[in-house]
């Protein structure tokens, strides 16, 4: 049964709504999206979250690689980058290393950022590059008609693996905690509020912040990372978590049968940014910093 | 009745737009293949956007004949609607007296001249259906629209129901219980359809079926054809990531490839994909990879080393509009110039294109042979229009591919000496693969001399690579291959085609029809592209006035390939609309030129 | 209203004789007006008067095309087949159609013509009678009468007795059931009466008096082996044909025009100049009752003549005209030398 | 493991799911706009739940949730001029046919089974004393309530029996007498005192008002609207009562009332009936089956105008009555033996338009014209008359009783109810002023609202519907063969449904009082509810207007950045339930609204 909400008159909720204010950083276009994706949770809470942390839309990016969830930076109201496959860090790392003014948020999926791109992340991770990286993963390939990824469980059927996926998923968050990455978290696009709040942490992060987002695809995925299944698997982090503790972290990361909720590790280190800054105060002695 | 009168020969072009998700595609396929089934000739290309939902517009058109036919019709015989928005802009497509079907009802309100009902010509039939109604009514559900049109259809123009109920089974098997809400959405049309007085004037002609000859028929689409090829000619090993429009190829090799006990592995990136083909090409295995020109191109450099350490291996290259991410979903014929020439280095390949889908099935099985025979990657150049086209095949009984062509080492040449690549006087060299006695070697990207020693000398240099681009030119004599074909009139002729993969389809039909309208003309299709077939080429060339090459690309890569190769000018017809070239647009090319002949040919006098 | 610098859209609701007659005179008088044709057909405007022929070897629609296709591209006539209007506002001056598009209009000519009627009483039976009103229904009618068939006719208006003489003169029985709508529309005397009846008997029509028998009771589909359809009367006689056609005279088609304002008694009122209580809006043909002055009371006029003198007319008042309607027919029934019936209903092109 | 088989627990932040009661305005006025059949009802009948029981196949329970607004629903199940049906929300345009509302209320009293017992609830005694004159529809009604209330009621009735109207005006083979016997026993057996063939008035032998004043603690006048209008002629016929003068003339409702009092009625070979109410209706049906061989109804408009029911207006030209519009008597022609001959009528044209849809005729000038006929039976309506009255009261302009707010006429303690008060009107109506009036009544004499109306509102599972449901065609009355029912005037000639054809027809209802409703808060704009939707019944919503009624009219866009809401326009939906299935994040919840009565 769904659950049960007394009704109310829109016209109560509307100011609300609108003083948020989060309308603005939304794009004209409607997602083109399947009517059910969970990337319109995601793309609704980075809006929120844009507007939360009082980012101004010219002063934002998202930079996208291909793949369904890349389409993100067409119904955002910011500067967005929609790059190659696989490629979207390095040019967001490019963009940031430019103009450390601007906030920059990669956003790509699972196919994307741990297949054909998955060279480009341990890197990232390790220069703490001063960027936020949205991961949504939906376990498939979406936009080429519903593939086996790399996250796909294994035994999972795709029209490429007609009998049955014989790998077993990555497990990225273990990858991200031990490629260095300074925040991580992880999200489920069906729990829409604490979704909003964990992108709110990771893009006030400093460094490098990776947000693994757990979307159902709808259209190609019936059986397996269904909506229903989630919301049976899913589960919060402990409570007192200790996030600087990257062993318990780790621990945490391991069970994948209940993926847990929440920030998973915290630390605060010198960026890509300050590091770079440091060279050139230890070059020049000068203060004067290039990409303001 | 007097529709016999008018049309003897069944060639009906039907056309249904949608928009995605409206399952538009599956709608044709399962019509084509009841069409095919019933022993219609069909040709048939679905145009889809990149979005798997919303909003893009889906069509799918297919041409079902009696006689063979080479293409698509400028014009169709009907047109099913599942979208006004997107349908509208082809209701001109529809001829005179022919039929468009649509949603009768609508749900929201329509701006003025917003339904099909406003641009519907008055030659033309409209026949409205509430689709969505019937489809709620049936299934519960609005997703059957598609299916109740082609009930809809089905029983306007009279077709047996069973072959459909069987076509949507087939489609549908492993999901019994939308199969069986998928049949009601058609019965639930097709009733309707039966009772709606018909009043255009299409109509379908009984055909004779064709006696087979153990021949086997089939449906079947461009990178269907190519993975039959593969299989009758026993791949062994797949290595692939998904790319549009070539994906096909490696999903339908997942399924059927295990069953005969050889292996596909998807693997992370297409540098990953090449690498492990010339890894098993080198381990003795016939083993291809399948992508498209993005891929391509990150396989140039792996590439060139199955070319310098020569090691068979075949790559299906289906092509779609470039460059960069390009138009992932539309036709273009843009990539000889790197199929040919790609990657650093000189580093000659073999590149064969056919022109339809029965020569994709021959072509693909003849790769495997080639890459044996000469040692060597060779590229199958495809297009997305052609890996996506569907046509009726007839296959033979066995696969007219030999099993193994290597020319492995003999017990004498084996051993201490073994020299792997010994410049031979046809310039193929005895092979070894791993696991043979005697046959240790070691192949390295590095040039090498005769045993496969790193060796930099010039005169080494100079002799390996003159041996790696002589070997070849025995694949221009290759056995039981169609390296280029003449059609149409014999003798000098006015104007002279030449073209290469699916564009050759759109020329044979416009040499068809400039040759009704008395103008002398022939074809000449291309399968060889490297090495090019150039005497061929030029004696056909000798013949004509005039020698006209359609292509679509702009750079007109095969005219430049041509002109290269054979030393003289032609006609370039260069169009990128993304889609195939529009016949029309060859004849008119036609026209021009034979006009400028007559009057260039000077006055006989009696 | 649209303004004056703002060419007109036409619309005219019908294409039968009114309506393609009016939107040919409105392309000639007002040349840079939109024009729009709404029309319930899949057809483009054929004359429905000829379709008897379909027993005269007439089997293709285009044969009884009155205009090539070409004709509405050629005129800017756009038309548009398989609408149903669905209600018309006419102070907002808006048709909407029942697919939910909603068409603007300046001036409207409804000549949405009339159905047949079927008598209350026959309702049951609705299924196993089969009409004559349009091309498919004709053919389907052709279809399931074979060679020499036995065609029942009841009531017997002229639009049915038309159909009767074709039927006698191709060689099928045809039995006429008579009732108060023979002759129909004409106005009969009893004195007149047995003397056309006769003429129609001549012709070769059987006659069946209806009223003697009681009336019909039921209508039933035939026995196996016997033809298609069993008339049963009240009086326990029957009848047995291959077809069973009501032919009762015609009510105005004027459902979509409840909520539009303008005055309906059985058709659409209009004054002599064919406009109705509603200034932008006319009506002609078998849908209007036109206000007789000299007879002191709204009535209809039938007949091709009249109907298309009427969309002439209507097309003309509503491009700045104001003339009033005469008709352009006489109504008399009479007998041909041969003894033949002949009314001059049946005179068209 | 599959997903379609594992649904979440409600997650505990959620408000847990019970049912409450709300005095918001907005939420009574949802429920009028919504529940569109309830809300036309005179009495107020809550139909949806009622369909809802027969559904269930809980014919009793259905019987009573009818019984709660209309004490009669055996007799109104047939003969109720059913404005719910005109509203109901399954005939606007695309939605096809109404729900037959009426044919399913006779279903309820039809098919409740025997032993079934009627459940009412009692006020304790009050020790007043009321007097109701008049044992009608709306009378009875009143009592009814008001012996609820706990007052003692006397109802004075002039005829044998009581039903007023109903029992000698309203035809046998539309109301057999013994389902109205049987209701209006139950509505009176709470210890209404019944007395009959007592004439209320100033004549001789009669009891005046006056009287009952002193002895009752309120009088109610509820004696209806029985006289007949006489037929304004012209000419020598000016001002003559035409039934004084020529045989052959009856007053349509006399005419009845006459017959069903017992009296031998015959008509002639060619009948005309002038009117066009359901009285005219029914004498020409009657006529039909006292042997008439040409019935006529004369009408001063047209059809598409006349207050009758299509399928009344059908039933009757099956039986082979004829209509014939725009024309007016005025005059007649006899036979020189002073028996009727004919009827001299004028041709009129449409005028402006009159309430309730009506038309104005224009008589037009020199357009006479004159139809043979034997029988002239006058139905052009009723008027109510006062001369019984012994005490003074103010009337309003069109004669009838004036009465204020508290339903009080400008005696004290003296009210009046139904058509009396209205003018002639329908069952339904009286019934409906009849209760409004107890009301007030109890009001007056307790000096206190003793009741208020708020909104229940409760939590439903799921959709209660099926979308397949929709496309089940309006189901038939049964109706008794032509040759018998003309032959035998008490033959009923609605036979009524049996179960299998009532179920299909009360699924078709949308049952509208379920209210489908988005958590705005939970939800993620994914637009799967839209996918699915079969009408444009949820909207991308940018804001809200404010609508008349207190419920406001949302206004859509298609821009992304100005969609603040995805919802459900309940006025749009027609409840097939396919958006609470279909979405990913459960935001969608179902609750059923409807008006109820709550002690202040």
């Amino acid at each position: 049964m769904n659950d049960f909400a007394r009704p109310i008159f829109l016209e109560d909720k509307l100011p609300e709504i609108r003083d948020s204010g989060r309308l603005d950083y939304r794009s004209k276009t409607l997602p083109t999206w399947c009517p059910g994706c969970g990337y319109f949770a995601i793309v609704d809470g980075v809006t929120t979250a844009l507007k939360r942390e009082g980012i101004a839309n010219h002063e934002a990016v998202i930079v996208s690689g291909i793949g369904c969830s890349s389409r993100f930076p067409f119904f955002v109201n910011t500067y967005g980058f929609h790059t190659l496959h696989g490629r979207a860090l390095p040019v967001a790392t490019g963009v940031k290393t430019a103009n450390e003014a601007l906030t920059v948020v990669a956003v790509g999926g699972d196919g994307d950022g741990f297949a054909i791109g998955g060279g480009h992340l341990p890197h990232a991770c390790k220069r703490n590059v001063n960027i936020t990286y949205l991961l949504l993963d939906n376990g498939i390939y979406g936009l080429t008609k519903g593939q086996t990824s790399p996250t796909s469980a294994q035994g999972f059927r795709t029209p490429t693996s007609p009998y049955e996926n014989p790998d077993r998923p990555l497990n990225p968050l273990l990858m991200v905690l031990a490629y260095g990455a300074s925040w991580v978290g992880q999200a489920y696009a069906g729990r829409p509020a604490q979704l909003l709040d964990l992108i709110r942490q990771a893009i006030a992060h400093r460094g490098f912040s990776y947000l693994h987002i757990l979307s159902p695809c709808v259209t190609f995925d019936k059986t397996n990372r269904t909506y229903g299944n989630l919301d049976l698997q899913v589960r919060d982090l402990p409570a007192g978590h200790d996030p600087s503790d990257l062993q318990v972290a780790m621990a945490e990361a391991m069970n994948q049968e209940a993926p847990a909720l929440g920030v998973y590790f915290r630390q605060e280190r010198p960026t890509l940014g300050q590091a770079l800054d440091s060279l050139v105060d230890k070059a020049s002695g000068s203060r004067k910093h290039l990409a303001r | 009745m007097m529709t016999q009168r008018m049309m003897p020969a069944t060639d009906i072009q039907i056309a249904i737009c949608g928009s995605a998700g409206d399952g538009t595609i599956a709608a044709g396929e399962i019509l084509r293949n009841v069409m095919a089934g019933i022993g219609y000739k069909v040709i048939s290309f679905d145009v889809y956007p990149a979005e798997i939902r919303g909003f893009g517009k889906c069509i799918a058109r297919m041409r079902i004949t009696t006689e063979q036919a080479y293409s698509l019709k400028q014009r169709s015989d009907v047109l099913i609607s599942l979208d006004d928005s997107h349908a509208i802009p082809h209701v001109g497509e529809v001829r005179d007296c022919g039929a468009v079907i649509y949603e009768s009802g609508s749900i929201r309100p329509v701006p003025e001249g917003g339904h099909i009902s406003a641009h519907i010509l008055p030659g033309q039939l409209p026949y409205g259906v509430p689709l969505r109604e019937l489809s709620e009514k049936a299934t519960g559900a609005n997703k059957s629209r598609n299916i109740v049109a082609l009930g809809y259809l089905a029983g306007l123009f009279g077709l047996p129901a069973q072959p459909f109920i069987e076509g949507i089974d087939g489609k549908f098997k492993k999901k019994a219980e939308v199969a069986r809400s998928n049949e009601a959405a058609f019965q639930e049309g097709y009733a309707i359809g039966q009772a709606t007085y018909k009043l255009d004037d299409v109509s379908f002609e009984p055909v004779a079926r064709s006696a087979g000859n153990g021949a086997r028929v089939a449906m079947i689409n461009g990178n269907a054809a190519v993975v039959r090829g593969c299989l009758d000619a026993g791949i062994e090993t797949f290595f692939g990531y998904p790319i549009t429009p070539a994906t096909s190829i490696m999903e339908r090799l997942a399924a059927e490839m295990p069953k005969r006990g050889a292996r596909l592995l998807q693997t992370e990136d297409e540098i990953s994909a090449i690498s492990a083909t010339v890894g098993a090409g080198y381990a003795g295995a016939r083993a291809a990879t399948a992508t498209s020109g993005p891929g391509l191109a990150l396989m140039a450099e792996m590439l060139g080393l199955g070319v310098i350490a020569e090691v068979p291996c075949v790559v299906f290259v289906s092509q779609r509009g470039g460059p960069a991410t390009g138009m992932p979903t539309k036709h273009e014929q843009s990539d000889l110039h790197m199929a040919v020439y790609g990657g650093h280095g000189d580093a000659p390949r073999i590149v064969i294109a056919p022109t339809n889908v029965e020569g994709c099935y021959r072509c693909a099985g003849k790769a495997f042979e080639m890459a044996e025979a000469y040692q060597v990657p060779v590229i199958v150049l495809l297009d997305l229009y052609l890996s996506n086209r569907y046509e009726t095949v007839s296959f033979p009984a066995r696969p007219p591919f030999e099993p193994d062509m290597t020319r492995y080492a003999e017990k004498g040449e084996l051993g201490e000496g073994y020299k792997r690549f010994r410049v031979t006087e046809d310039f193929i060299s005895p092979r070894a693969v791993p696991g043979t006695r005697e046959g240790m070697h070691v192949a390295t990207g590095l040039e090498h001399n005769e045993p496969g020693r790193p060796n930099d000398q010039p005169e080494n240099h100079q002799a390996q690579s003159h041996k790696r681009h002589q070997k070849l030119k025995a694949a221009l004599r290759h056995p039981d291959f169609t390296h280029y074909k003449r059609f149409g009139d014999e003798g000098k002729v006015d104007v002279g085609l030449i073209a290469w993969g699916s564009t050759f389809g759109e020329c044979l039909e416009a040499m068809h029809k400039a040759r009704t309208d008395g103008i002398r003309c022939a074809a000449m299709k291309v399968v060889m592209l490297s090495p090019f077939p150039a005497e061929a080429v030029a004696a056909f060339m000798d013949d004509c006035a005039a020698v006209l090459v359609p292509e679509v690309n702009y750079q007109g890569q095969f005219a430049n390939l041509l002109q290269a190769n054979v030393g003289r000018r032609v006609e370039r017809l260069d169009r990128v609309p993304g889609t195939p070239m529009p016949v029309e647009e060859i004849l008119q090319e036609i026209r021009r030129l034979t006009g400028r002949i007559e009057a260039r040919r000077p006055v006989r006098v009696a | 209203m649209a303004p004056a610098n703002k060419p007109k859209h036409h619309v005219v609701v019908g294409s039968g004789v009114a309506g393609s007659q009016a939107a040919a005179t409105l392309r000639e008088r007002d040349p840079d007006s939109r024009i729009t044709i709404f029309t319930l057909s899949s057809l483009p405007f054929y004359n429905r008067y000829d379709l008897p022929k379909v027993f005269r070897g007439r089997q293709d629609w285009r044969e009884f095309l009155v205009y090539p296709p070409s004709y509405y591209e050629e005129h800017r006539i756009t038309l548009r087949r398989n609408c149903r209007v669905a209600n018309v506002d006419g102070r907002r001056r808006v048709l909407a159609l029942e697919h939910k598009e909603d068409v603007a209009f300046d001036t409207l000519l409804v000549a949405s013509g009339g159905r047949a009627y079927l008598p209350e009483e026959l309702s049951d039976f609705r299924l196993l009678m089969q009409r004559f009103a349009s091309f498919t229904e004709a053919m389907g009618v052709r279809k399931q009468l074979p060679e020499g068939g036995h065609a029942v006719l009841l009531g017997g208006d002229m639009i049915g007795l038309d159909l009767a003489r074709t039927l006698v003169d191709t060689g099928y029985r045809v039995s006429l059931v008579t009732g108060p709508h023979t002759f129909w529309p004409h106005e009969v005397s009893d004195a007149q009466r047995p003397v056309l009846l006769a003429a129609l008997e001549r012709m070769g029509v059987v006659l069946v008096d209806g009223v003697a028998a009681g009336g019909i009771a039921a209508i039933e589909e035939g026995a196996r082996g016997m033809p298609a359809r069993r008339v049963v009367f009240r009086d326990g006689s029957d009848l047995r044909g291959d077809v069973v056609m009501p032919f009762f005279g015609l009510v105005p088609s004027v459902e979509f025009m409840l909520g539009s304002g303008v005055d309906i008694e059985r058709g659409l009122l209009v004054n002599e100049a064919l406009r109705t209580t509603d200034e932008a809006i006319y009506a002609a043909g078998d849908v209007c009752q036109i206000w007789s002055d000299a007879e002191r009371k709204y009535r209809f006029y039938y007949g091709w003549k009249n109907v298309r003198a009427m969309g002439e007319l209507a097309a003309r008042n509503m491009t700045g005209g104001d003339e009033p309607f005469r008709p352009a027919q006489d109504e008399q029934l009479e007998i041909r030398s041969d003894g033949w019936l002949h009314s001059p209903f049946w005179e068209y092109e | 493991m599959r997903a379609e088989a594992v649904r979440p627990p409600a997650a505990a932040s959620v408000p847990e799911a019970r049912s409450f009661t709300s005095d918001d305005p907005r939420d009574i006025a949802w429920v009028r706009q919504n529940v569109p059949c309830q809300a036309t009802c005179p009495a107020g009948t809550n139909v949806p739940a009622y369909i809802r029981d027969i559904i269930e196949e809980r014919y009793g329970h259905s019987y009573e949730i009818n019984r709660e607004a209309n004490v009669l629903p055996g007799v109104l199940g047939r003969i109720c001029s059913r404005p719910c049906e005109s509203a109901c929300r399954h005939g606007w345009p695309g939605n096809g046919d109404p729900v037959a509302i009426c044919h399913l209320k006779r279903v309820a009293a039809d098919l409740k089974d025997a032993g079934h017992r009627i459940t009412e609830k009692l006020y304790a005694p009050s020790g007043k004393r009321v007097a109701i004159v008049g044992g009608g529809p709306a009378g009875v009604a009143a009592a009814h309530d008001l012996s609820l209330f706990g007052h003692d009621v006397v109802i004075v009735e002039r005829e044998e029996r009581p039903g007023g109207m109903l029992r000698y005006g309203i035809p046998e083979f539309r109301l057999p007498r013994q389902v109205l016997d049987v209701e209006l026993h139950n509505a009176l057996r709470l210890g209404v005192q019944l007395r009959t063939g007592v004439a209320v008035g100033s004549g001789a032998g009669e009891m005046p008002v006056s009287e009952l004043l002193k002895g009752y603690d309120a009088v109610l006048l509820a004696t209806g609207c029985a006289a007949p209008v006489a037929l304004p002629l012209r000419g020598e016929w000016q001002g003559k009562d035409p039934a004084q003068e020529l045989q052959g003339i009856e007053y349509g409702l006399d005419f009845l009332m006459q017959m069903h009092r017992g009296q031998p009625k015959q008509v002639g070979r060619r009948v005309a009936v002038v009117g066009a109410g359901f009285t005219a209706l029914d004498c020409a049906r009657v006529a039909v089956r006292l042997g008439a061989e040409e019935v006529t109804i004369h009408i001063r408009t047209a059809e598409e105008y006349i207050p009758a029911t299509r399928e009344e207006i059908f039933e009757a030209k099956r039986e082979g009555v004829r209509i014939k519009g725009l024309r007016t008597p005025v005059g007649l022609r006899d036979d020189g033996q002073g028996r009727l001959a004919g009827i001299e009528f004028v041709q009129n044209r449409l005028g402006g338009w009159r309430t309730g849809g009506r038309r104005q005729a224009i008589a037009i000038d020199g357009s006479e014209f004159v139809e043979p006929c034997d029988t002239l039976i006058i139905a052009i309506g009723q008027q109510t008359v006062h001369d019984h009255l012994g005490v003074k009261v103010e009337l309003d302009r069109h004669g009838n009783m004036r009465i204020g707010d508290d339903g009080m006429t400008s005696v004290g303690g003296l009210f009046a109810a139904g058509d009396y008060v209205r003018g002639a009107s329908t069952v339904v109506e009286a019934v409906g002023h009849g209760r409004v009036i107890a009301r007030r009544i109890d009001t007056w004499l307790m000096g206190r609202e003793r009741r208020r109306q708020a909104v229940r509102i409760e939590p439903v599972q799921g959709p209660l519907r099926e979308r397949a449901f929709d496309f089940i065609p309006r189901q038939h009355m049964p109706t008794a063969p032509l040759g018998e029912r003309t032959r035998q005037l008490g033959r009923e000639v609605e036979t009524g449904m049996d179960r299998a054809t009532a179920l299909e027809e009360a699924r078709r209802c949308y049952l509208c009082n379920l209210r489908y409703h988005i958590d705005v808060d939970r939800c993620i704009f994914c637009r799967a509810c839209i996918d699915v939707a079969p009408r444009a019944c949820i909207k991308l919503v940018s804001g809200v207007d404010p609508g008349e009624g207190g419920v406001g009219r949302l206004v859509e866009t298609k821009e992304w950045n100005k969609v603040a809401a995805i919802w459900i326009d309940n006025n749009e939906c027609i409840r097939c339930g396919a958006c609470f299935a279909a979405c990913p994040v459960h935001c969608i919840s179902i609750s059923r609204c409807q008006l109820v009565e709550v002690d202040n």
